[in-house]
């Protein structure tokens, strides 16, 4: 039970902190643009039940749950093959290099020319965007591998399918993880950014064009709801890690007793 | 934009001159205010003049709000917008306005040339490109299909940047895109057609934009704002009337090709705000929804 | 069967060019029970290495029935010095030991059947469900060794497996490999540093010169085939076998 | 070959050269591009926000993730606060940086620093945790104190999940930088595209597009070397230094 | 000096949980060499982290001077068995000997005298630039004891330290140690499984059972102090001492 106490406290505690010091410290704002806590959870209770919760949160949520498969799906394939094949990093490096430095909102335009307007066109977007993290995490996993555990699998032909699946994957997987973690963010901020460009719905949508239309609560209300959307993705993101982490854990926690 | 380290806030230093900054888009529709800057019509009212484009209200009515710019530049259904939400802020001079002639206006409804749309009736059901939903685009243009005779309450509206609606129009995942020049005379030459002229049909000489700045700095220096109206009013008489130069400081503060700088139609750039023009925007706007209330023009307009 | 000829190994790094490897060569027939002793550093682990394929020699060529190494060749085992690393972390003791049997075409039951089988020998049958790190050295050391048996190979390569091992489990274990040897003909290529194991559990004993290496010696143990621990390390042929390579070890040290 | 692909693809009319102009059409504008001088200045100030981005960034993501993954109680004190933040898209943010700063460099800096501040931190937690504890214990037993285990076992340790962080992060920091520029309007090559934009001008947005694209390798290039010389030692350079 | 009351400690993990150590009661006083023998997987490691600082014990306590332990002691030092991972990789074989004395109030030549005397001492006098992973087995251990013996502890436990050597440098190391103990009065306790070597370094011979570990015997070894390879391992003594640990390891591994 005090263990239970325990966790909550230090899930809430800051949080519980800082919403009061934000309440406190904005209190009197006049500032148009950054309106008391108050009437932002007002807003949050009058935009964010009901109706809108359908039709602007579940389309955005399948959309970046979609490609935030899609993308840490192909990161990992793509990752692999090239921390495993020296010559294909050699290649492919510069190639990715360029391409990520692209910020979205020009290429999204780029993206549009060839997916479309409509929900393709988002999901890639999000896809992309996750690539990346994922991506160099996953290469540097597999360089990373302990050179006697890749002797070991060589020196008892554990080959192909085998070895990625026994050798590779599991070794670098404390790292693609850590690159799922911030792929996980990154995705939740392209669906914003793909949902300004001919959006029908969606949660980064509303808060543009709450932007637009000057409903500066709602606004921050929508940032507020995406933060917790980005808790909430992570929380099932841990339950993953939880599962397929369990090694690396109790490793630590062994070592370290 | 010239990244001076003193930030402009509009109180006059020490030689007599108030710095100004302004917010504008960087569009064929502010030349007056660059062709003023460069003609001295600021400075010799003792404004020195920080012009900084940026994208769009996202960044404007906020650095006017705030103070980081003096003025900015806006469309007038965002203002009406911001003015039912108590925003506090006050147009002080007009900004562009509609040539008000068909056929021959700084904006128009495209389609493709061999779409079978032939005018602004054939629009009803279709999927229209607008640069912002709920914004002047989408009003005007409903209006445009409802004096045609069409209904205008199927179209459905797709939010698409003007940079990239010649593609949209032509990858077909639109049926019409309103554009402003200068896609407009790029997507005329690539061989659209212009089909609806919404600006001439929402009202005669309509006002598309106007200047505008926080109600905070018109309380405490009127007379910054109205010297800087004066000096607005004179760039955009000037403007009016010397559109060689119009096309000339074009190719100072955009990339627009020679080519189009001197085929594409300029907007006018009278001094007069059309106020029957606006409240036939503000209700427009209240028909189709995008306010909630109507807008108070009185407490707005100068 | 195990051709080493003229295998030469330089390793060059960051401003450390080492001749850990000068001329090598031996050879070891099918089924024989080679022991490698010599100084610690003189190569004996890249030599180990170079023979299954892992490392490429700078110079010479090691042939395995004839055929030349590039790769790790089939029905090879090799148990590492460094055992601790060379255990999958996300395994079970009983998935290290089985996972390189996925490949031979063994049923489950039979696959099991061997998993259980070395782990008995080794004495670990009742660590299946611990993790390599949930194990002591020598028990890691353990695992390592049985999943060398459980793999069933031809040809076993061996670096040191029983230094982490207590006396007694030490004993039983040169038994074990011995028996394994007798019973499945295998051929074993064991590098030890202690030289009573090395007379103990070999039909040859190759000694290493320190460094630049080259063999120094080859020599025949002729103790009967029939080992026991007691007997056969009281036997005064023994006690002549065991001090021959202690002088020509120390002679290798002095690296004369 | 991508060079190759993007040339033909509009060659052949996949989509309409008026709008992915062929790569010669791009190079050209290029080549127009750098003659003029606003080019090299907004390049030089599209440089400096980076780089003053990256290293605000970098510096703060590291200390605090040093802290905070080192001090285990601090670390779950702050998961939540963490995850609830780090998906808050920098562009949410316009409004307040140009309230707070306008267009000047401050806008960009706080857009860039928000944005890939999180990249590092997450690299840096994930590399604290992975200290091999016999290398630490080790430490310990010596009598090494708090600052030299930070020096020598922790700090290395991390390394590479840092190197990675600031890969990452100068990444980010670059499309930051560009969208700031662009949509804010602050100094750089990001308003030059959003001008080239507005006027139609799509080779010359591409040509420009394509200079963020090369910075991006130039600067992929740079930290690899530091990282080359950094983690020597490293089995994921080691491992390619040493034939085997 | 070193006191270990009742330390039982048990590994609870994901779904084994282990009685490592049961109930350990010895001493060890200032100035004594003590060997640990006991059966692999007995609980000698997790003894040594224990009395190291670096582990708490499920239950009893260690005391050091007369302090309970809760942390590393001062003038402490530790060779770990996993000699491989005990070494920083990032750092050559001198900043890794060196690296410990930083905090030790020493002029800049001293240090440097104090790394290339040990280094010297292991037989690693041409490795001080290379890094550890350039290094063999042997020599990484041999490092590892470098570290240990460049610190000057007052304390030095040591976790199997000559495991991965060859018998020659095996004795010279022994030799080494014998004389660092006798020169400096640092107390030694030394964890082996080679029961000769047990014999012939201590003062005295701690024996453990198998796992539940208790101490099941200890035995004063009353050779004379100066020892020597040839001389002393012929003297009937040790012959007689040796059997006796032998005996007893091997009734501890049966369990009895
Ligand atoms: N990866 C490497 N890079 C550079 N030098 C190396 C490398 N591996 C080994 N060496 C060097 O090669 C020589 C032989 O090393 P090797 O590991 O083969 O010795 P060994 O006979 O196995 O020694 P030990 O008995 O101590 O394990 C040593 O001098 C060592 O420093
Ligand atoms: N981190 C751990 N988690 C769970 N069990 C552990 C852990 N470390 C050791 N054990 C268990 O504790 C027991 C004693 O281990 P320890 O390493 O102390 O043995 P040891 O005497 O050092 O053996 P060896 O001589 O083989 O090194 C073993 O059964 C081992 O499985
Ligand atoms: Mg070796
Ligand atoms: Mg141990």
């Amino acid at each position: 039970m005090t263990a239970v106490a325990r966790r909550l406290v230090l899930i809430l505690g800051l949080p519980v902190i800082l919403l009061v010091v934000w309440w406190f410290v904005s209190a009197g704002s006049t500032t148009y643009y950054l309106p008391p806590l108050s009437a932002i959870l007002d807003a949050f209770g009058r935009k964010w039940t009901g109706g809108a919760l359908r039709d602007h949160v579940l389309p955005s949520v399948a959309r970046l749950s979609l490609g935030y498969v899609l993308g840490v799906g192909a990161a990992v394939v793509l990752g692999v093959l090239i921390g495993l094949v020296r010559p294909v990093r050699a290649a492919t490096e510069p190639v990715f290099e360029f391409f990520r430095a692209f910020p979205p909102p020009v290429l999204v335009p780029v993206i549009m020319l060839f997916a479309g307007i409509g929900d393709t066109m988002k999901v890639i977007v999000i896809a992309m965007g996750c690539l990346w993290p994922v991506l160099l995490n996953t290469v540097e996993g597999v360089r990373g591998l302990d050179g006697i555990l890749s002797d070991t699998s060589r020196a008892y032909r554990i080959t192909g399918l085998a070895r990625l699946r026994h050798l590779v994957l599991r070794g670098a997987s404390p790292q693609i993880m850590t690159g799922a973690r911030q792929a996980m963010a990154i995705a939740i901020i392209l669906m914003v950014i793909s949902e300004m460009f001919a959006p029908t719905n969606g949660l980064g949508y509303s808060i543009v064009e709450d932007q637009r239309t000057f409903a500066i609560p709602e606004m921050w209300s929508g940032i507020i709801l995406l933060g917790l959307l980005g808790v909430a993705y992570s929380l099932l993101l841990r339950v993953v890690e939880w599962r397929v982490l369990a090694w690396h854990r109790g490793l630590r926690r062994a070592r370290r007793s | 934009a010239c990244g001076s380290e003193e930030p402009a806030d509009g109180t006059p230093s020490s030689t007599g001159t108030t710095k100004v900054a302004v917010g504008v888009i960087p569009i064929v529709d502010v030349a007056p205010i660059y062709l003023g800057k460069d003609k001295g019509f600021f400075s010799k009212r003792g404004i020195e003049l920080t012009l900084t484009p940026a994208q769009g209200g996202a960044a404007i009515v906020p650095g006017v709000v705030s103070g980081q710019f003096q003025f900015g530049f806006s469309n007038v259904t965002s203002l009406m917008i911001a003015q039912t939400k108590a925003v506090p802020i006050k147009v002080v001079a007009n900004g562009v306005a509609s040539t008000g002639k068909s056929g021959a206006d700084f904006g128009a409804v495209v389609v493709k040339g061999d779409s079978p749309i032939q005018s602004a009736k054939d629009l009803a059901g279709r999927k229209v490109a607008v640069n912002t939903l709920k914004n002047i685009g989408d009003t005007t243009v409903r209006e445009s299909v409802r004096k045609a005779g069409g209904d205008p309450a199927g179209i459905q509206f797709v939010e698409i940047g003007f940079p990239q609606m010649a593609a949209a129009l032509d990858n077909g995942q639109v049926d019409a895109a309103w554009v402003v020049e200068p896609t407009l005379s790029a997507t005329k030459a690539a061989g659209a057609r212009p089909v609806a002229w919404n600006f001439v049909d929402a009202a005669p000489d309509l006002t598309v934009a106007v200047y505008f700045t926080s109600t905070k700095l018109t309380q405490e220096n009127p007379e910054l704002v109205r010297r800087f109206a004066e000096a607005i009013n004179e760039s955009l008489q000037y403007a009016d009337t010397h559109p060689d130069e119009v096309r000339a400081v074009l190719g100072s503060y955009t990339q627009i090709s020679e080519e189009l700088r001197t085929s594409m139609t300029l907007p006018k750039w009278p001094t007069q705000i059309n106020k029957t023009s606006i409240e036939a925007l503000a209700r427009l706007g209240q028909s189709d929804g995008v306010f909630t209330t109507a807008p108070d023009l009185s407490a707005l307009l100068p | 069967m195990l051709d080493v000829r003229g295998v030469k190994k330089v390793y060059e790094g960051a401003g450390r060019t080492v001749e850990a490897v000068r001329d090598l060569t031996f050879t070891v027939d099918e089924g024989d029970l080679v022991c490698l002793v010599g100084p610690s550093g003189c190569g004996k682990t890249t030599l180990l290495k170079c023979m299954a394929g892992l490392l490429a020699p700078t110079a010479g060529e090691v042939l395995v029935h004839g055929d030349r190494v590039v790769g790790p060749p089939a029905d090879l085992a090799v148990v590492f010095q460094e055992y601790g690393r060379s255990l999958f972390p996300w395994m079970t003791v009983r998935d290290n030991v089985g996972l390189p049997l996925r490949h031979k075409k063994l049923t489950r039951a039979r696959r099991r059947e061997l998993v259980a089988e070395s782990l008995a020998a080794v004495g670990l049958a009742d660590a299946h469900n611990a993790y390599p790190w949930q194990l002591s050295g020598g028990m890691q050391q353990r695992v390592a060794i049985a999943r060398a048996i459980a793999y069933e190979p031809r040809v076993m390569l061996m670096d040191e497996p029983f230094a982490a091992v207590d006396a007694q489990t030490r004993a039983e274990l040169e038994d074990l490999i011995r028996g394994l040897w007798r019973r499945l003909g295998v051929t074993i290529l064991f590098v030890t540093h202690d030289i009573d194991e090395s007379v103990y559990l070999g039909q040859r004993v190759i000694v290493l010169s320190s460094s630049p290496t080259v063999v120094r010696e080859q020599l025949t143990i002729d103790l009967p085939a029939d080992r026991d621990q007691l007997a056969t390390r009281s036997d005064p042929n023994f006690a002549k076998l065991r001090a021959h390579v202690y002088e020509q070890i120390q002679a290798a040290k002095r690296g004369e | 070959m991508l060079i190759a692909i993007l040339e033909t693809l509009p060659r052949v009319g996949v989509v309409s050269a008026r709008h992915l102009p062929p790569t010669s059409a791009v190079a050209a504008a290029f080549v127009e591009e750098v003659r003029k001088r606003a080019f090299w200045v907004a390049l030089g100030d599209t440089l400096t926000s980076w780089a003053i981005g990256l290293a605000i960034a970098v510096a703060a993501g590291v200390v605090l993730g040093f802290v905070i993954g080192g001090i285990g109680p601090l670390r779950e004190f702050t998961a939540s606060t963490v995850e609830f933040l780090r998906p808050i898209p920098s562009v949410a943010l316009i409004p307040l940086a140009v309230i707070l700063f306008g267009t000047r460099i401050q806008s960009a800096l706080l857009l860039i620093v928000y944005a890939s501040f999180w990249q590092v931190l997450i690299q840096v937690l994930g590399g604290v945790r992975e200290v091999d504890p016999v290398a630490d214990e080790t430490a310990r037993s010596y009598g090494l104190g708090a600052w030299a285990r930070f020096r020598h076992v922790l700090w290395p340790t991390a390394l590479p999940y840092v190197m990675t962080g600031v890969r990452l992060a100068a990444s980010v920091a670059l499309v930051l930088a560009i969208t700031a520029e662009l949509i804010v309007g602050t100094d750089g090559l990001g308003k030059l595209i959003g001008t080239a934009q507005a006027s139609q001008a799509v080779p010359a947005m591409y040509a420009l597009i394509a200079v963020t694209g090369v910075l991006g390798i130039v600067i992929n290039v740079g930290v690899r070397a530091v990282e080359r010389r950094l983690l020597f030692w490293h089995q994921s350079v080691r491992g390619e230094v040493i034939p085997s």
